[in-house]
């Protein structure tokens, strides 16, 4: 326990220290989402229709975006072998690199997602779902994107493969995060949808890691 | 030649019905194709490398 | 006592070498030497398990390493050529960091700074260090949490004399402690006495 | 017999140039009877007259998207546990037959939604779920691409697969989800009346021709990777010596 938080408070001083990557993530963020009004026009209706599925694919785009330096940073400078000779399995490795990654971008996106709804014209009753899915699912697009980072990592310019794997596998959370608000918006039961994005973050903790260590141990060798 | 013409035309759907077929037919044709044309390669390759091989005298696999 | 048996390595569909065998006492170093590509470093990673032999056993006074591979890592320290030292860290935060993930519970930061003549770059940020300063700073793990088994893959690489003296010395006293050493290298690291393992490039047979 | 029995590359060689002639003989056969079924012989359907004909080559192929894609998974099970060598060239040789189908079940199914909808293409459960799973095939034959190492990637893209079948369900399953929440105003379903024996007939002769030639494929595809990963291992032994 004592070296599983020690990889993540070591991921997190490097990540401070380095800084860039949460606020390069929050920006495309932002960007991504400022891009709509502009492509398909001001009009509020049409925004608080689209408003959902606008942030959950931007958030989705930038929590991929930050995945390719998961692992590359310490699997170029040697750090990633030497944190397999800790003595801790290299599942719990991965999972420590998953939780600062959620930490570091997942956290900030469901911070600044209330923010853009509001520039989006999101109906007030969509609030409380919109950080609800985004607590429960951005845990999973963290988790699920461990695999493809650990996949690409030997793969020079691995980042367009990466999304190439990983996007296919980021549907389920979209539509039942999406679906989640929706319901909320339409004063439905969100409960279902809630649920099952629950089911599949409960399901990725331990699958997730354990394949993408499977991955990592493959391009260390 | 009515009867050609009928069926043909597939009931006015022809517009649908042979192009679905046609591109089925030539994918499928294609990737047979491809397929053995490699592997035809592949085992003229190997061959060629054998008998080299062979000539310079050296051991076999 | 930390040996292997019959030790093969493949690397890219090629066997590179075939019934390896070792054995390293406590107190005791192996030296490997033989010509490039004859596997040095592949049997410096296949002990550190961080390579599957093709075929053999690691055996850790006589339990099979496969056993609890996790309990052998946290057993040993592998140098290998990459330093993994960051450069947005101070070289103390560097090796106090890597002692921390090792669950070191006595932390000998200052010592292993000392040991390799560095304290007086402690809160430099590695970037602006030298090649040679850099590898000390890598080196320096060696010394801030204790493991039996030191598993050093060209270690001096990049040194300078003086960085060459602080290394033997610190593996005088490892051995001392009745640690283990197995090295590749081309260097005289005052391990006279050690055992010399010689390793043969292979005859190709397909 | 153990499973290592066919691992021998010899053996499989000699095994898969005795069957490679038969399955595309039974290939060539199968198709043109199955073609004359579906064009001539089966009845034109009383809602969607001769349209209906498109199914005969849809659903087959469709069929054969997720039969590869399982087939592919298996025998990268097969690779990852038992280490099977033959296994990874299996699953290498079945992708690109796989994405095949997959592309012709996508275009096809739009060629038949078009007079069925009076739209090249809908949103529609089953044409999404199978869009996908096209790139799910494109995914993995762009890792095998991607690593150059042989056996590395061949591991690598076994993970891939297997993380992949894990998700094919639940992604159909959100899929289904997603698509009754926002069922398009006004859809003909597909699936129309129980299917008559005259239709019947002619999509299991065509999906029996998909099969054969599924078969043949991958066996010519899988000597083919032999015979390249035994020119690469004499080129490499050239090199060293």
């Amino acid at each position: 326990m004592n070296i599983f938080l020690a990889i993540i408070t070591r991921d997190l001083l490097l990540a401070v220290r380095q800084g860039g990557a949460t606020f390069l993530a929050l920006v495309f963020f932002l960007l991504t989402v400022t891009l709509f009004p502009l492509g398909i026009g001001p009009e509020p209706a049409i925004l608080a229709r689209v408003a959902p599925g606008v942030l959950w694919v931007a958030a989705l785009l930038a929590a991929m975006l930050s995945l390719d330096r998961l692992f590359q940073a310490d699997f170029e400078d040697g750090s990633l072998e030497q944190l397999t000779l800790s003595g801790l399995p290299i599942s719990l490795i991965v999972l420590a690199k998953i939780i600062t990654h959620w930490l570091t971008t997942g956290l900030p996106l469901l911070l600044a997602a209330p923010v853009l709804a509001i520039l989006l014209n999101m109906d007030n009753e969509g609030f409380a779902a919109l950080l609800l899915t985004m607590l429960i699912g951005t845990p999973a697009l963290s988790l699920i994107g461990a695999i493809g980072a650990a996949l690409t990592l030997t793969v020079r310019r691995g980042g367009v493969l990466l999304s190439l794997l990983v996007l296919p596998l980021y549907i389920p959370v979209l539509i039942f995060g999406v679906s989640g608000i929706d319901a909320a918006v339409h004063g439905l039961n969100a409960k279902p949808h809630l649920l099952l994005l629950a089911a599949l973050t409960v399901a990725a903790i331990p699958l997730c890691p354990w394949a993408a260590a499977a991955a990592v141990k493959l391009s260390l060798e | 030649m009515g009867n050609m013409e009928q069926f043909l035309s597939m009931g006015g759907y022809a517009g649908f019905i042979w192009p679905a077929f046609g591109i089925v037919l030539i994918v499928m044709a294609f990737l047979w194709i491809a397929s053995m044309r490699s592997w035809r390669k592949s085992e003229q390759a190997l061959a060629s490398l054998r008998q080299h091989r062979r000539q310079r005298g050296d051991i076999e696999e | 006592m930390f040996q292997g048996r019959d030790i093969a390595c493949e690397r890219g569909e090629r066997r590179i070498f075939t019934g390896l065998n070792f054995t390293v006492a406590p107190g005791q170093a192996l030296v490997l030497q033989g010509p490039n590509g004859c596997g040095k470093t592949s049997l410096i990673r296949i002990a550190a398990t961080l390579l599957k032999a093709a075929d053999g056993a690691l055996t850790w006074n006589g339990i099979d390493v496969a056993e609890n591979p996790e309990g052998h890592r946290a057993n040993l320290h592998y140098i290998g050529h990459q330093d993994a030292v960051k450069g947005a860290l101070s070289v103390r935060e560097n090796i106090a960091m890597w002692a921390r993930i090792r669950a070191t519970t006595d932390d000998q930061t200052e010592a292993a700074m000392a040991a390799f003549d560095i304290a007086h770059l402690a809160d430099t940020p590695t970037q602006y260090l030298s090649a040679g300063q850099h590898r000390r700073t890598a080196l320096a793990r060696l010394v801030a949490s204790p493991a039996k088994l030191w598993l050093l893959d060209e270690p001096t690489v990049s040194l300078d004399q003086a960085g060459t003296a602080c290394l033997q010395q610190a593996i005088a006293a490892h051995r001392a402690k009745n640690g283990m050493v197995m090295a590749a290298t081309h260097i005289e690291l005052g391990l006279d006495d050690a055992q010399i393992l010689q390793l043969q490039p292979q005859l190709m047979t397909l | 017999m153990s499973i290592h029995y066919f691992a021998n590359p010899a053996r499989f060689t000699r095994l898969a140039g005795r069957i490679q002639p038969w399955a595309g003989g039974l290939t060539a056969v199968l198709l043109l009877i199955g073609l004359y079924m579906a064009l001539v012989e089966a009845p034109a359907d009383y809602q969607q007259g001769d349209t209906v004909r498109i199914m005969f080559v849809h659903v087959p192929a469709a069929w054969m998207a997720m039969f590869c894609y399982t087939f592919l998974a298996v025998a990268s099970a097969v690779a990852l546990i038992w280490r099977h060598p033959l296994a990874d060239l299996a699953a290498k040789a079945s992708a690109p037959i796989g994405a095949s189908f997959t592309f012709l079940a996508l275009v096809t199914g739009s060629i038949w939604g078009k007079p069925m909808w009076g739209t090249w293409w809908v949103w529609d459960a089953r044409l999404t779920s199978v869009l996908i799973l096209f790139f799910l095939y494109l995914g993995y034959m762009a890792l095998w691409e991607a690593i150059e190492d042989g056996q590395k990637a061949g591991k690598a893209a076994a993970v891939l697969a297997l993380v992949g079948a894990v998700n094919v369900p639940i992604i159909k399953f959100s899929v289904d989800w997603w698509n009754t929440l926002h069922q398009p105003a006004s859809v003909l379903r597909m699936d129309g009346p129980a299917i008559h024996s005259s239709m019947l007939w002619p999509l299991l002769i065509m999906a029996l021709a998909f099969k054969a030639y599924f078969v043949t494929l991958l066996l010519a595809r899988m000597r083919m990777e032999l015979n390249l990963r035994r020119i690469r291992a004499m080129r490499l032994a050239e090199r060293t010596s």
